[in-house]
């Protein structure tokens, strides 16, 4: 045993004037934090254990607690910081290599927050959405170039197309990452929204079969939980090459999270890790995609939609082309702040490009070589509102994909912790007692009430643009404006800048 | 129709109601011999210690019979029954023509033969009365002996003691509540009454009251000799069958009534401490003079007196009782006999800590808690309804037991009454 | 101050449209009236006039108008001219010289014929003569080719369009089918080559609205060749319908149910037949919807069609005597030149009017659409 | 009094002008011949005189009027009464777009068909009830927002297959009653909007208003008033009330 | 008549349910900070968490139909309205004999004996408000008042 130089990173305060130590606290805290003292017959903190989860800031039915920042001075150094040592200590006491949860948070540019909205004004009229029809309707899927009609007629139908009434839809989040009950609150609100959840790698649970019409269900390097029923089920397969969080990293579903239902749902063995390999090991080209496509097209008789999902990295522009040209029908596009259950520190930092640029380089690139129209274009990576949506569909995606802010519409504070599976809000968890915390209908109509509020601030926005059909917006490049941002960003993003 | 109920007590309150809830038109007269409107012969002792009012022994509102249109014939007392012209007959001749009746006339005191029963100052103790009586009395120092160690006698006992009345208990058994508690439990009742100065005199009976014409005493059959300025015979008490005794109507130890509370005389009901009707832990009819017994008795009675088809599946013996503050609960058999019980104990003596289920077949058929009471219902419903507890066996005794430990679906389907719920 | 072309300008406008479908020609003179009624609704930042059958004598040509800045880009323009075209008559419009009509560019018309020795394995005519003007408009500076059809012409310029009319002198031409516009634009000073109508082979777009899926659409058209360069509604519609009509092939009533699309609750109401055809009309070609409040007239050679936006935010009023069609923004537009019209209607938002020379079918008599091109993503304009 | 003008190539200030400048001289009556396109007509004024335009006035006809009678032999523009406060107006043939805007007193009648937005954001205020009147039928967006007064739609002279009023019919209505002389499908139904039989109180009001309808243009009052009406109404006056968090 | 159904399923085990009681019963009526701090003897909860981790459920008066408490009652304190179906102790009246402890199949009764002893029960908060205080601080909705609909579909 030697010293741990790791101090506490939170600083429980409780207001004695106002704790009635009913110790609902205490019964909360995964990470016993809080801890009821028989003998003093009061409650007191272990603020070495909290995690700044809110959990019990949230419960607290007084709001006696309060949680701050461990108020430990370094000696300022701009080099070495507070985080910088403590990442060597943690090191250096384990040897082990630095993991996190959820998306990028160190202090990269948000391109969404350096774009502007248009609004109409005297020369064509804004649109009042609540009264006046207003259509956010998107169809995911491959389009031909052009139809052939005869006497009013379709000669040939399009390529299978998923219908969404709003342009968002729950990106891949596994069971096993995430608990039971946080997929059944998404596929019900998806379903009540009107759009589609995703499985993520880690199967379709027997309970939410009967939500297949609106679920993608993910293929993934680790193939868990994928058998014919699986992909027939589906109102669409995503292939998984990349997420944003960790680019050519693989996952691993630690044994002890494989319970009963988990082992089911994605068909292995109670109690094994769940291993996902960085690659999928039939890919190793753009040809060998392809293959995949279709062995996913031929045993789905081409009735589902295939989507191919990238991580943005740094040639992202031309590889979604090859994706285009390997038949996929949709390519999702994953930025670096996309969110994650567990990742390595220093992959989720550092490697990786923001969403806004992969995406308006795609469909830039997508329309030079005049192919843009094939596919549909679905993108995320820490969309946190209505209006970066909107700035996302004038960059030129047809729809986007939220998980992170899904995840907070259900009681997520980031508290980053997901990989340790103590999650108090029942979300990253699979501990019986803690998964019963997200009851699915709460659940279910907090995701959907979020999707509702989205979608009427979008038609407001498009309203104020003047626009009633989203489809109006997509590529409308015209209607974004950036701010503080360089030539050569404005240039990359395809936009003006303010007052241009 | 013209319903006629006699008695006035917990059964006669459960007719009127039950026959209430059926039928509001038709007329209803309630014969008791007692002047008084209806009150809880529980009470009594509480009343003898003052710690209820004589308006607060109610057992429904002074306004009760009123609301329920029922005419009262209080202080007048049923004499005969002829089943064949459907009359009662009243003491003072007149005679009522019914067409459902209730007898519903309780116990009487049971007084084992002993000389000078006659004397003044010999009280029973099941009436408001009695208390009216021994109220005149008693007084701080005066001596009592209660002849039986039962509920009533103990009761009695501590409503005196309390008033400062000096109690010795002479009880024929080897230990008190004989008829409820085995001796480990008797034993600490009995003890933590001593501990209040209360005297017990266990394995004998009383011979004789003693004195002229007031009691002074009483001699023991032990040989020994009590003084007392009162005396009171708390043995039992039997079904109060006199009114039924002369007419056809079937009586066995009480009148004899079937699920329905119907007497072998149809149209003629039976409930309450009168009525012999069916023990669901012995399988047999039996006389279980509790009040929770003669209430849905007459209910059941009331319900179908009114042509509602109802039926009352059985009762069993259960007390909750408390001297003290030692409060106790038991109910069905407390001291099994023969084969095939099993029985789960903790017995804390120095804390009057008892704990005491008695088990055959894997099915609850008794309990004592003394004590620790919390929460015996869910034991009584366990007897109730039969439950099969061999998953759950080893948790009965817990402090916290309840329905937590019991499988998932029997819970949920006694607390979610089914299955199939509305709301969810 | 930047022109045309190198900024998006919205315009608010008014217009105006009249057609004989046996063909009779009449004198400008009624155009020019009617759409003086609605003086108001342009500021003499623009008028223009369309006119088809004015060039009888010259029906096969491509008639070109140009405007030119200056006579040696006039001379640029004509050493091109001449490389790929045989030009059989170039003369200056005439006009009449009035006082509201300033800054006039040199104005030229040239009929001439494609040298087929210059023309691209693959490309049609059309492409070939849609490639040139693209060219002349987009790389010399100072020139710009407003009208290229065949026996028709646009005639348009910086001014009110009643004053443009004379200036034209269009009381002296006879056509069967005239078009005009008024135009109100916000922010510009007004560039000739801005005016409207908007020209290309023999479409004409006259307009009035200001649409808010430009980008949207621009961005699209773009994928197949086009190049905005004007940066107006007017130019990104009339390159919609080329694209429609005339490469894919896509009939006129379709082509109409993708820039005014029907609601989707409407499609829902349809029946299946119906329903599959609208979906995959409005899934398509979504890029093509026209979103914001519009009003045209689409010209052809062939007749016209007027069309509102599906939420008809700009007003349309169409009537009818005997074999004449007429449209406008107001309708005293029309009682003006037609008292008492054998009937007259406010079209539905989406709901066209098209008014065709008997005996033709459409807008646009495509050529066969050879079904592969487009799968190789090689659409060269 | 009477005074004739002949509007034929004046334009419309002058037009204006000259009506005002009459109008102030006492006269009850102007006749308006060859009126074609001349906007603003009756625009703010205050009065109770007359005024009869033989042509097609042009837009924005008795803006902000208060109290004239206008009688137009022809059809109108678009946005005739915009925000108009009190006055009559007879249109003998159809009238444009957005009839009414934010009308809040007075009476239109017009004998044919409307076109989009008529009665947008039409209301009534204190005393102020405004009225229109429509022989035919109302293209989309009918009444919408309508805030208060009344419009009845009769529909006369359909053809098969053609409906009263456009698609949605009262979107965003939220006051005011609407009265259709026939039915119409839930689809073409803004959200806000339910229908209702009428009741007597509704009948009398129709009734009046047919009759003069009926007066107006010389129709058969028996023959209107021999089909069913239907009343229009919102569900309820604040009907966004649960639309936004408060953040 | 509506009652409160737990739905273990979703109960967290915080026993809100039984701090929000003892407040909604406290003379500090929902003042948590004074009913815990200045009441000198607070209220009993009338709500009660059963947990064994990881299930609870919390379990009040299930507001019998055929309600054996009030049978039982020694005294006719224990009645239930005829008119809203609840089960409600006149505690005036309550001698705290528990034979409504001994009946009670749910064990929902509890022996309050700070002072005059009576037996303590939900009450539904029918005095104080249109949901009972449990259920509407339940944090998960484990707690839910509603009607009973069975298979037949009676109430």
């Amino acid at each position: 045993m030697s010293i741990n130089c790791l101090t506490p990173a939170f600083l429980i305060e409780r207001d004695k004037d106002r704790c009635i130590d009913c110790q609902v606290c205490v019964r909360q805290c995964a990470n016993e934090a809080h801890r009821w003292d028989e003998e003093e017959q009061r409650v007191f903190s272990e603020d070495a254990n909290c995690v700044n989860c809110h959990r019990c800031v949230v419960m607290c039915p007084t709001k006696a607690l309060h949680i701050k920042k461990f108020p430990l001075e370094f000696r300022y150094n701009a080099n070495w910081t507070q985080e910088a040592m403590r990442a060597i200590y943690l090191q250096a006491e384990t040897g082990g290599v630095l993991l996190t949860g959820m998306g990028n948070d160190r202090p990269y540019p948000i391109y969404w927050d350096h774009m502007l909205l248009n609004a109409s004004q005297v020369t064509n009229p804004s649109i009042d959405p609540l009264r006046e029809p207003m259509e956010l309707k998107t169809y995911l899927g491959r389009k031909p170039d052009f139809l052939k009609i005869k006497n009013g007629k379709l000669l040939e139908d399009i390529p299978p197309q998923l219908e969404l009434e709003l342009p968002i839809m729950f990106s891949a989040m596994s069971f096993g990452s995430i608990s039971l009950n946080a997929h059944k609150s998404l596929a019900a609100a998806a379903k009540k929204a009107g759009t589609y959840w995703n499985t993520g790698e880690g199967g379709l649970h027997k309970d939410l079969v009967e939500h297949g019409d609106h679920t993608i269900v993910q293929v993934a390097s680790g193939r868990f939980g994928v058998d014919a029923d699986y992909l027939k089920t589906a109102a669409a397969i995503e292939i998984k090459i990349g997420q944003g969080a960790k680019p050519g990293i693989g996952g691993h579903l630690p044994g002890e999270k494989v319970g009963e239902e988990v082992s089911q749902t994605r068909m292995i063995p109670l109690g094994t890790d769940a291993i996902s390999p960085a690659p999928h090991h039939d890919i190793y080209s753009i040809e060998d995609l392809r293959q995949l496509i279709y062995s996913l097209k031929e045993a789905t008789e081409y009735q589902k939609p295939i989507f191919v999902k990238i991580a943005a990295v740094h040639n992202v522009a031309a590889i979604a082309s090859g994706i285009v040209r390997a038949g996929a029908d949709v390519v999702a596009i994953d930025g670096f702040r996309g969110g994650t259950g567990a990742a390595p520190l220093r992959t989720r930092d550092s490697v990786g490009i923001p969403i806004e640029f992969a995406l308006a380089a795609v469909d830039t690139r997508l329309r030079e070589e005049g192919i843009r129209n094939k596919v549909s274009l679905v993108v995320g990576g820490s969309i946190r509102n209505s209006s970066d949506i909107v700035k996302a569909v004038a960059l030129g995606a047809d729809a986007v994909y939220i998980a992170t802010s899904a995840l907070i519409s259900l009681g997520c504070h980031m508290c980053q912790k997901c990989y340790t599976g103590k999650c108090n809000w029942g979300i990253a968890t699979q501990d019986p007692q803690l998964t019963k915390r997200l009851n699915p209908e709460i659940g279910a109509e907090r995701a959907a009430n979020l999707l509702k509020a989205w979608a009427h601030e979008i038609e407001e926005l498009l309203g104020g643009m003047g626009i009633n059909a989203l489809e109006s917006l997509r590529g409308n490049r015209l209607m974004l404006r950036g701010i503080g941002l360089t030539d050569r960003e404005l240039n990359i993003l395809g936009i003006k800048a303010a007052g241009e | 129709m013209h319903y006629v109920i006699i008695g006035n007590s917990a059964a006669a309150v459960g007719a009127v109601e039950g026959i209430r809830k059926v039928d509001k038109e038709n007329p209803i007269t309630l014969i008791s011999d007692e002047p008084y409107h209806t009150y809880s012969r529980p009470l009594i002792s509480y009343f003898l210690a003052g710690k209820v009012t004589e308006e607060k022994m109610l057992y429904r509102g002074q306004d009760f019979y009123q609301k329920n249109t029922v005419t009262t014939l209080l202080g007048q007392k049923a004499i005969a029954i002829d089943t064949d012209s459907k009359e009662v007959r009243l003491e003072n001749n007149e005679v009522l023509v019914y067409d459902k009746l209730l007898v519903a006339t309780g116990g009487t005191p049971f007084i084992p033969p002993m000389a000078g029963l006659e004397k003044k100052n010999v009280f029973t103790f099941i009436k408001k009365d009695d208390v009216k009586a021994i109220s005149k009395v008693v007084a701080t120092g005066k001596k009592a002996v209660i002849v039986g160690a039962g509920l009533i006698g103990l009761k009695a006992a501590e409503g005196l003691s309390s008033l400062g009345v000096d109690v010795t208990i002479v009880e024929l058994a080897n230990r008190v509540l004989s008829a409820i508690l085995d001796e480990d439990g008797a034993d600490i009742v009995r003890k933590h009454l001593e501990k209040r100065g209360i005297k017990f005199e266990l394995n004998t009976s009383v011979e004789a009251i003693t004195g002229g014409e007031e009691a002074q005493g009483v001699t023991l059959k032990n040989g020994k000799s009590i003084s007392a300025d009162l005396v009171i015979v708390a043995v039992g008490v039997r079904p109060n069958t006199e009114v039924a005794e002369n007419s056809k109507i079937a009586v066995n130890r009480g009148i004899v009534i079937d699920e329905k509370c119907q007497t072998s005389i149809q149209s003629v009901y039976a409930a309450g401490d009168v009525a012999e009707g069916y023990d669901l832990i012995f399988a047999q009819n039996r006389v279980l003079p509790i009040l929770p017994n003669a209430y849905c008795q007459g209910e059941t009675a009331g319900l179908n007196m009114a042509g509602s088809e109802s039926i009352f599946s059985g009762g069993f013996a259960m007390n909750s009782i408390g001297f003290y503050g030692l409060p106790m609960i038991t109910a069905g058999i407390v001291k099994p006999e023969g084969n095939g019980y099993e029985v789960l104990v903790e017995l804390v003596p120095e804390q009057s800590l008892y704990k005491k289920i008695i088990l055959k077949d894997n099915i609850v058929v008794g309990f004592i808690y003394l004590n620790k009471v919390d929460r015996a219902g869910i034991i009584t419903s366990l007897i109730r309804e039969k439950t099969n507890v061999v998953d759950f066996k080893e948790k009965l005794l817990k402090d916290s037991f309840g329905y937590i430990d019991l499988p998932q679906q029997l819970r949920k389907s006694k607390l979610l009454k089914g299955d199939s719920m509305s709301c969810w | 101050m930047l022109k045309e072309g190198h900024i998006r300008i919205p315009a608010g406008c008014a217009i105006s449209g009249i057609m004989n479908k046996k063909g009779e020609v009449t004198s400008g003179q009624e155009i020019i009236k009617s759409i003086a009624v609605m003086h108001d609704r342009s500021n003499g930042l623009g008028g223009g006039f369309a006119a088809y059958g004015i060039y009888p004598e010259f029906k096969n040509h491509y008639a070109l108008h140009l405007f030119f800045d200056d006579k040696k880009v006039k001379q640029e323009t004509e050493f091109l001219l001449n490389k790929f075209f045989s030009i059989d008559l170039a003369e200056t419009i005439p006009i009449r010289k009035i006082n509201a009509i300033k800054n006039v560019p040199l104005i030229w018309r040239y009929f001439v014929k494609p040298k087929i020795k210059e023309m691209a394995l693959h490309e049609t005519e059309s492409e070939f003569v849609v490639n040139f003007i693209m060219r002349i408009n987009s790389e010399v500076e100072g020139a710009y080719v407003f009208s290229s059809g065949k026996n028709m012409g646009t005639f348009k310029g910086v001014g009110f369009p009643e004053d443009i009319g004379e200036f034209f002198r269009l009381d002296e031409y006879k056509a069967y089918s005239w078009t005009a516009h008024g135009r109100f634009p916000t922010n510009t000073p007004g560039w000739w080559g801005g005016a409207h109508p908007f020209s290309l082979l023999d479409w004409t777009i006259v307009h009035n609205g200001e649409i808010s899926s430009y980008d949207a659409n621009r961005r699209y058209l773009e994928m197949y060749g086009y190049k905005c360069t004007l940066q107006t509604d007017t130019e990104a519609i009339t390159y919609i319908f080329d694209l429609l009509l005339r490469k894919f092939g896509i009939p006129l009533e379709s082509a109409i149910n993708i820039v005014a699309a029907p609601f989707w609750s409407k499609i829902s109401r349809m029946n299946p037949d119906e329903q599959k055809l609208f979906k995959a009309l409005r899934v398509v070609f979504s890029s093509l919807l026209i979103n914001g409040p519009f009003s045209i007239i689409l010209g052809s050679k062939n007749g016209f069609m007027a069309l509102n936006d599906r939420l008809k935010l700009r007003s349309l009023v169409a009537a009818q005597k005997g074999d004449n069609l007429y449209i406008a923004s107001e309708e005293s537009a029309i009682r003006e030149i037609c008292k008492n019209p054998d009937k007259s209607w406010a079209p539905k938002g989406g709901e066209p009017v098209i008014c065709l020379l008997d005996g033709k079918e459409s807008l646009y008599e495509f050529d066969q659409v050879d079904e592969n091109e487009f799968e190789h993503h090689s659409v060269a304009l | 009094m009477l005074v004739t003008i002949d509007a034929k190539d004046i334009y419309f200030k002058e037009l204006n002008q000259q009506i005002r400048d009459v109008l102030k001289t006492g006269v009850e009556e102007i006749i308006l011949n060859n009126v074609n396109g001349q906007r603003y007509i009756g625009d703010g004024i205050t009065g109770t005189q007359s005024i009869i335009i033989n042509g097609t006035p042009g837009n924005d006809m008795a803006a902000y009027m208060d109290g004239l009678r206008l009688i137009i032999n022809g059809n109108g523009q678009d946005a005739i009464g915009n925000t108009m406060n009190d006055g009559t107006i007879v249109i003998y043939g159809n009238a444009g777009d957005t009839l009414g805007y934010a009308m809040r007193g007075g009476e239109i009648f017009v004998q044919g068909n409307v076109g989009y937005r008529v009665g947008i954001h039409m209301k009534g205020y204190k005393e102020k009830n405004p009225v229109i009147v429509v022989g035919g039928k109302a293209g989309d967006f009918f009444a919408e927002y309508m805030a208060g007064g009344i419009q009845v739609v009769l529909g006369l002279d359909l053809l098969p297959g053609e409906s009263i009023v456009g698609d949605y019919c009262g979107t965003g209505m939220h006051g005011g009653v609407i009265y259709l002389r026939g039915t119409v499908e839930d689809y073409q139904l803004g959200k806000e909007v339910k229908v209702l039989p009428v009741d007597q109180q509704d009948l009398e009001f129709i009734d009046r208003y047919v009759h003069n309808f009926a007066q107006h243009f010389g129709k058969d009052y028996e023959a209107i008033m021999s089909k069913e009406f239907i009343k229009l109404v919102p569900f309820n006056t604040r009907p966004y009330g649960n639309l936004y968090a408060k953040y | 008549m509506k009652r409160v159904y737990a739905r273990e399923e979703y109960c967290v085990g915080c026993k809100l349910c039984e701090i929000y009681c003892i407040a909604a019963h406290s003379k500090y009526k929902n003042d948590l900070v004074k009913t815990f701090k200045k009441e000198a003897n607070p209220p009993i909860s009338r709500i009660l968490v059963e947990e064994s981790r990881p299930v609870s459920f919390a379990l009040q008066c299930r507001h019998c139909e055929d309600a054996p408490c009030t049978k039982a009652c020694i005294v006719g304190a224990m009645q239930k309205n005829p008119k809203t179906g609840v089960v409600t102790n006149e505690e005036e009246r309550c001698v705290g004999c528990w034979t409504c402890v001994l009946v009670c199949p749910f064990g929902a009764i509890t022996r309050d004996e700070r002072g005059h002893k009576v037996a303590s029960k939900c009450d539904l908060c029918s005095d104080n408000s249109q949901m009972p205080a449990c259920v509407e601080h339940c944090p998960n909705r484990a707690l839910v008042y509603s009607e009973y609909v069975s298979n037949n579909g009676t109430k």
